[in-house]
C-alpha cells in the first residue's frame, strides 16, 4: 500500500509480524483472546456507533452546527480493542484526538464530546470518577503526562495502568522519544498505543518515517514492540491485554503499533483528493474492521439480523439523545474562559475579569 | 496591481522567488503535496518539484533546525510551521539556536532562514491553533519579527524576509488570509523592515496594531471619526526591528496612544511598546497610553473567543477614555 | 534564625516538604546520587530514596510533562531545569501545557507542580547557561512565576510554591547561590505570592527589580544616597502575580521609578512594569520611567558578561537621569 | 559495568554486536582497515595529544585561567577514529563539547580552542575552510542543524557527508529523536556518532535508557545501527569509513555508537567521587584507548620509544605554542558582543551600542 506502513519486515532488526487473530475477511487466523460474551458484542455495537457518529458530525459540521471534526471510520477497532481490555475502574486513557470511541467507553457522555468539538467550554468537563485525561491537540504533548501518571499511580501503590494513544505522525515528535525512554527507565505502566493509519493529514508513512515500523522502536527504549493487525478488534483485545498484564506485573511499557486505516479525510477540513488516488480509498475499504468482526460474530452465533437492527437502533437513540442534549445546552457564560485557569487567582486577573463584565453589563 | 487575498499573495511571493533564487527550498508539514494546509504553497511541488517543496515529517524542532543546517550549506529555506502554536515545539531551535547562530559562529554561519506561521483568533479554531506570543518571539537576539497585515506587505515583507541574511518569522494571520483582499504590486516588491504603515492619518490619538488586528481598528477609527475623534492608525508591520522612530512621531503629535493586541496581557508585545512610548516621548503624553489586549488566560474555546480578542467595542472605549483622559 | 546561602535555603525547604508530605517527589537531572550540580538536592536522595528524589534521563520536556503527569496522580512534584537556558527544551510542556490543564479540563486536572530552575549571569558559565527570559514565562496563562532576591524569600516563596495548587516556576539567581546569606526564619515559613519587598525604602525614586540584580540596586542605592538621592529599592518577589497595588503606592508617592532586568531590553519583563506603572500612576510620575537592561544579543561569553549586565554604574547613571529629568 | 553501557546484547531485536579489530590488549582480533601509514601515526600523536591537553587545561582551569573544562581523557579513540575516517577537505564535523580532537583535526587552531574556553570572543572564530560547525552547549540541539547541512550539502549535488558527535545524556533528547528519523527519510548522509561514555554528568546509561544500545535504535530510524568499541580507534575508523561510504552511495544516515570510557569528572566543575566507586574507575583504566593502540602499533612496528619522545615533544610544543597564544590574545573588544547579532541590526540595536560607547567612553 502507498503509504508504506504495511511494509514488509525484512532485515535484521526487523519489525515483528503483524498480529492478528481474524483476517480481513474475519476468519479466525489465531486462538482468540478470552472475551466476556456481552464484551464482544458490547464492542461491535460500539465499534458501528461510531460509524454512526462520523456521519452524524460530518453532517452537522456541514450545517455549521459543529467546528471541525476529525472523522474515526477504519479507525473504530483500534480503539475499541483495545479500550475494552483494561479495566476502566482502575485503568487510564490519555487519548490524543481521534479515540472518541476509547473516551466514550470511558464513560464522557457523547453530547460532552459533541460540545467540545463545538467550542463549547462544557465541552471541556469530563465527570469526575471517569479516568479519562483530557484530548490533546499538540501532537504527542500528552505522552509524558501519561508517563508520570502511570508513575504516580505505582508510587500510591495502584495496580492501573495508563492507556495513551497517539498517531503515526505523533510518533516523529520529540516528546513521543522522551516519553517512551523515560517509561523504559522507570518500568512505568504504561501501553503506548500508536493508530498507524498511514497518515499525518497528507503526509504517508513513508515519508513520516524510514523504519519499517514504529513497533520496531520499542528495543530502543527497552520496551516490547508489538505490531498489531488494527483493524482486528481481537487482536488488539489480546495485544493490549497482555501489555496490561506485563505493566501489572512490573514488566514495565510496551509500545503497540496498531496498523489501521483511515477511511475518510483528516478532518473536516481536509479534502483528500488532492493527495490520496482513489484506488488506496477502494482497498482500504476491503480492510473494514466493522465487517471483519461482525462476519466473526455472526459465524460464531453471537450475531444475527437481528442483533444488527437492534444496535442499529441503540446507535441511532444514543445519538439521538446526545444531539438533542447538545441542541439544548445553553450558550456558556462569556466570562466563562475566565475560570478555571488559576486556583489562586492573581488580582491582575481578578480586575480584567470585573472589568469585562462591568463592559459587558454597560452595553 | 492585481486584487489578492494574504494567502494569495503569500503563495506567489514564494513561488515567484522559488523561481529566482534556486537556493530557495520550501519544508514544512504537508506544504508538498497537499499544498499546505491554508494552501499558501498550492501547487509550488508541482512546479518546482518534491526535491525544493518538501513535506517533512511531524517534527517542529527538525523542521526549523534542519534549515539551520540547509542556510549553513548555502541553501535559502523557508520554514512553515502549520500553526504557530507548534512553534512552541520548536522554540528550543528558535530562541537558543536560531538567532544566535552568527554570533556564537563570530558570523562564519548565518541562520537565512524564513520560519513562517500562521496565528492569531477569529476562525473558530481549535486550541493551541490560535495562540498569539509575540513577545516570545521578539525576546529572542537575533531574530526579526515580521506581522504584515494587507496583502501587500505580505508580499512586500516575504520578499525582504527571503532577501534577509538574518532569521525572519514571519507571522501570518489566520482571520486574514482570505478576507483580507487588496492591491498587490506586480513584479519585484520590498518593503523595508522597520518602518510602520501609517494606515490612517489622523490627530487626535494614535492606535498602534499589527497584523489580524489593524483592520478591526481601522473600523473603530470609522466609528471614533463619527464621533469627531480624528483617529491615527499605525500598523506596525515588523516589530523587530520597531520603528521607534516613526512612533515617536507619531505619538509626539498627537498625545495620546492606545496599543492594540490579541495576546494575553502580560509581558505581552504591547508592553514593550507602551515602554518604548513613554520613553521616547513621556513630555509629549497626556494620557497613559492603554493598552487593549487579549486576557492573561489562555485563549478562549471557539464559542468565547470573540469575547477574548479586542473588537471595535473594546477599541473603542480605550480611545474614548484615552481622548477624555 | 540561622544565616544560611540561597542555595542552603533551598536544600533544606525541599527537605522539609519531603519530610512533611509524602506526596512531593523530586526530580531531574543528576538530582539524586550526586545532589544537584549545585548541591540544592544534596543528600535528598540518601534520606528519602530513590522513589522520592530521582533521577531523570537528559530530557527537558519529558520532565516538565512527567511532573504533570504526577500531580494528576495526586503527587506534589518539584522538577528542576538544571539551567533556565535548558527550559527553551521544555517551553512547548510549559506555555502549552503546565498552566493550561486546568482550564482545559475545567478544573478536573491541575498541574501543582513547581519547576525549578537556576538562571542569570555572573557566574562566568558557558553559553545557554545564564540565559534570562522571565517574560517569555510569565506570558504564558496559568503560570505563577517567582523569583527570590535573599535566603528568607527563597525558603518562603518556595514553601508557598510547593504547597500552592497552581504551577509555579520557581527561578534561582545562580549569582545569588552561595553568595547571598541572609537570616532564614525557622520552621514554617511562608511568603504569599504578590506582595513585593521593600528592600530599602527611598524618597525620591523607586528602584523595582528581582532576584539576582536587587542587591545590585541595593548597592547602588548606597551610591546614591551619598549623593543626596534617597532610593526606594523595590524586590518583585514574583512576577506572576504582579504587586501592582504595591508599586503603585511606591511610584505614586517618589513620582520616579527604574525597572531593572538582567534580559535582552525588547519585550522583557521590564516593559510590562513599566507599561504597569505608567497605566496605573500616569499622573504621579515626573520624569520617563527608565529601563536598565541586558542589550538586545544574546549574553555574552564570559569574558563579556559584566559589560552586559546591569551593573551599578549603569543603574547609577539611570536613578540620576530620572532624578535630574 | 555499572553504568550498564556495555550491557550484553540479548533477546529479538538485540544490539548488534561490539564491533572491534584491537582487543583491550591491543592485539588485533580482525581485518585491520586500511589507514595510510602517516595517519596511523598521526592518529597516536593526536590521541597523545588530547591526553596532555586535559592535563595542561585543567592546570590552568586550577590557577583560574581557563572557565570549566571538560576532559577527554580515556574517550580519545572514539574522537580521532571517526575523524580521520572522513575527508576533512569536502566533509564536515558538528560536535558537541567534547571532542576537541575532532575539531582540532578538522582544522580548528588550539589555540582557539582555548579562548573559546577561557570564554573569549576570539574562541567562537572557524577559520573559513575549515569544514567544522561550532560546538554545541545544547544536548542534542545541533543535531537537527548536521541534518539540514547534509541535505543542503546534497541539493547542492556535493559528494560530501556530516558526521554529528554526541554523548549518551543527548541521545535522551527529542532532538536526536526527531534528527535521525527526518535523515533517515531523506536519506541524508550524515554518520551520527553517539560517544556512548556511560555517563551524563552524574547519571550512568542505566537510568539514561533501558535500551542495551543506542545502536539498537538505528532501526527506528530505517537506517543501521552500528555498535563499536569506542576505544579502539581502528574499529571506529573502520566503521565510521563504512557508514560514510554508505551514505555517499545514496545509503542514507548511520548510527553509530562509539563505546567509551570517561575517565575523568564530566568537567572541572563536577566532582565524580560523589557518584562513581572507586573500582570502577580502576577497571576503566584497563581500557585506555592510548595504551591499546600504541601496543599494536609497537607490534606492527609502526611505533618505538624514539617515536614515542618525538610525539611527546611534539605535543609539548603544540601546546605551548597554543597556551602562549592563548595567553598574549589581548582581551576582547568591550563591545564585541554587538557583532555579529545581525547582518542588517536595527536601529534600537545600533543605539544601544552607541550608547554603550559613549557610557563606557565617559568614565
Ligand atoms: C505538535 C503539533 N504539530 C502539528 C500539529 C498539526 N497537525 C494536526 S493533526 C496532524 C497530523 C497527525 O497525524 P497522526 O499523528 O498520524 O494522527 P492522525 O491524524 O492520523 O490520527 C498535524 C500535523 C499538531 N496538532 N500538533
Ligand atoms: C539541553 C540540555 N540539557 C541539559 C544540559 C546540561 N548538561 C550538560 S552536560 C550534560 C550531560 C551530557 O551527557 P552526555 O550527552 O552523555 O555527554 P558527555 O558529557 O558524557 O560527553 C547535561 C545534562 C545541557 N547542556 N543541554
Ligand atoms: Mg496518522
Ligand atoms: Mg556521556
Amino acid at each position: 500500500m502507498s503509504t508504506g506502513q504495511h511494509r514488509a519486515p525484512a532485515g535484521k532488526n526487523a519489525s515483528p509480524e503483524l498480529r492478528r487473530v481474524l483476517d480481513p475477511a474475519g476468519s479466525l487466523v489465531a486462538e482468540p483472546p478470552d472475551v466476556a460474551e456481552g464484551d464482544l458484542v458490547g464492542m461491535l455495537r460500539l465499534m458501528m456507533l461510531g460509524r454512526r457518529i462520523d456521519q452524524k458530525a460530518i453532517s452537522l459540521q456541514r450545517r455549521g452546527k459543529l467546528g471541525t471534526y476529525a472523522p474515526l471510520s477504519g479507525q473504530e477497532a483500534a480503539s475499541v480493542g483495545s479500550v475494552y481490555a483494561i479495566d476502566k475502574g482502575v485503568d487510564w486513557v490519555f487519548p490524543q484526538y481521534r479515540e472518541q470511541l476509547a473516551m466514550l467507553h470511558m464513560g464522557l457522555p457523547l453530547s460532552t464530546d459533541l460540545l467540545q468539538r463545538m467550542g463549547h467550554p462544557a465541552g471541556s468537563e469530563i465527570p469526575v470518577g471517569v479516568n479519562l485525561y483530557p484530548q490533546q491537540v499538540a501532537l504527542a504533548a500528552h505522552l509524558p503526562h501519561a508517563v508520570g501518571m502511570a508513575w504516580g499511580l505505582r508510587l500510591r501503590r495502584l495496580a492501573a495502568v495508563v492507556v495513551a494513544y497517539f498517531g503515526d505522525g505523533a510518533s516523529s515528535e520529540g516528546d513521543f522519544h522522551e516519553s517512551c525512554n523515560l517509561a523504559g527507565v522507570l518500568k512505568a505502566p504504561v501501553v503506548f498505543v500508536c493508530q498507524n493509519n498511514g497518515w499525518a493529514i497528507s503526509t504517508p508513512w513513508r515519508i513520516q518515517s524510514a523504519a519499517e515500523s514504529i513497533a520496531v522502536r520499542g528495543a530502543g527504549y527497552g520496551m516490547p514492540g508489538v505490531r498489531v493487525d488494527g483493524n482486528d478488534v481481537l487482536a488488539m483485545y489480546a495485544a493490549t491485554g497482555e501489555a496490561r498484564l506485563r505493566a501489572l506485573d512490573g514488566g514495565g511499557p510496551t509500545l503497540l503499533e496498531a496498523v489501521t486505516t483511515r477511511f475518510g479525510a483528516h478532518t473536516t477540513a481536509d479534502d483528500p483528493s488532492r493527495y490520496v488516488v482513489a484506488e488506496e480509498v477502494a482497498a482500504q475499504r476491503g480492510l473494514d474492521p466493522i465487517e471483519r468482526f461482525r462476519t466473526y460474530l455472526r459465524s460464531i452465533d453471537r450475531w444475527d439480523d437481528e442483533a444488527d437492527a437492534l444496535a442499529v437502533k441503540w446507535c441511532d437513540e444514543e445519538i439521538e439523545r446526545a444531539v438533542e442534549e447538545f441542541d439544548t445546552t445553553r450558550p456558556p457564560d462569556p466570562a466563562a474562559f475566565f475560570d478555571n485557569v488559576f486556583v489562586g487567582e492573581p488580582k491582575r486577573l481578578e480586575r480584567q475579569r470585573a472589568e469585562f463584565r462591568a463592559e459587558r453589563a454597560g452595553r | 496591481m492585481a486584487v489578492l487575498s494574504m494567502v494569495e499573495a503569500i503563495r506567489s511571493t514564494l513561488e515567484a522567488e522559488l523561481r529566482t533564487d534556486d537556493r530557495v527550498i520550501v519544508l514544512g508539514e504537508d506544504v508538498g503535496k497537499s499544498g499546505g494546509v491554508f494552501r499558501a504553497t498550492d501547487g509550488l511541488q508541482a512546479t518546482f518539484g518534491a526535491e525544493r517543496v518538501v513535506d517533512t515529517p511531524v517534527s517542529e524542532a527538525a523542521i526549523v533546525g534542519a534549515a539551520m543546517g540547509l542556510a549553513a550549506a548555502g541553501m535559502r529555506p523557508v520554514a512553515e510551521l502549520q500553526f504557530l502554536g507548534f512553534a512552541y515545539q520548536a522554540y528550543h531551535q528558535i530562541a537558543g539556536q536560531l538567532g544566535r547562530m552568527r554570533s556564537r559562529s563570530n558570523g562564519r554561519f548565518g541562520a537565512e532562514v524564513t520560519v513562517r506561521a500562521p496565528y492569531g483568533g477569529g476562525v473558530r479554531a481549535p486550541e493551541l491553533h490560535c495562540d498569539a506570543f509575540e513577545s516570545a518571539l521578539a525576546h529572542c537576539p537575533g531574530l526579526k519579527v515580521v506581522a504584515p497585515a494587507t496583502a501587500a506587505d505580505a508580499k512586500g515583507l516575504l520578499t525582504t524576509a527571503m532577501r534577509d541574511d538574518d532569521p525572519v518569522v514571519y507571522l501570518e494571520p489566520l482571520r486574514g488570509y482570505r478576507l483580507v483582499r487588496d492591491e498587490v504590486p506586480e513584479g519585484d516588491h520590498l518593503v523595508p523592515f522597520g518602518q510602520a504603515r501609517t494606515a490612517r492619518p489622523g490627530e487626535h490619538v494614535t492606535v498602534l496594531a499589527w497584523s489580524g488586528l489593524v483592520q478591526v481598528v481601522e473600523e473603530a477609527a470609522d466609528l471614533a471619526a463619527a464621533d469627531g475623534i480624528s483617529v491615527e492608525v499605525l500598523d506596525l508591520r515588523t516589530l523587530v526591528p520597531l520603528d521607534i522612530d516613526g512612533i515617536a512621531e507619531s505619538v509626539s503629535r498627537t498625545g495620546r496612544a492606545v496599543v492594540v493586541q490579541e495576546a494575553p496581557l502580560t509581558a505581552g508585545f504591547a508592553s514593550e511598546v507602551v515602554a518604548t512610548i513613554q520613553e521616547e516621548v513621556f513630555l509629549s503624553l497626556e494620557a497613559p497610553v492603554l493598552r487593549v489586549s487579549g486576557f492573561d488566560t489562555p485563549i478562549p474555546m471557539p464559542q468565547l473567543e470573540d469575547e477574548y480578542i479586542p473588537d471595535v467595542r473594546r477599541i473603542l472605549a480605550a480611545i474614548r477614555r484615552t481622548v477624555e483622559y
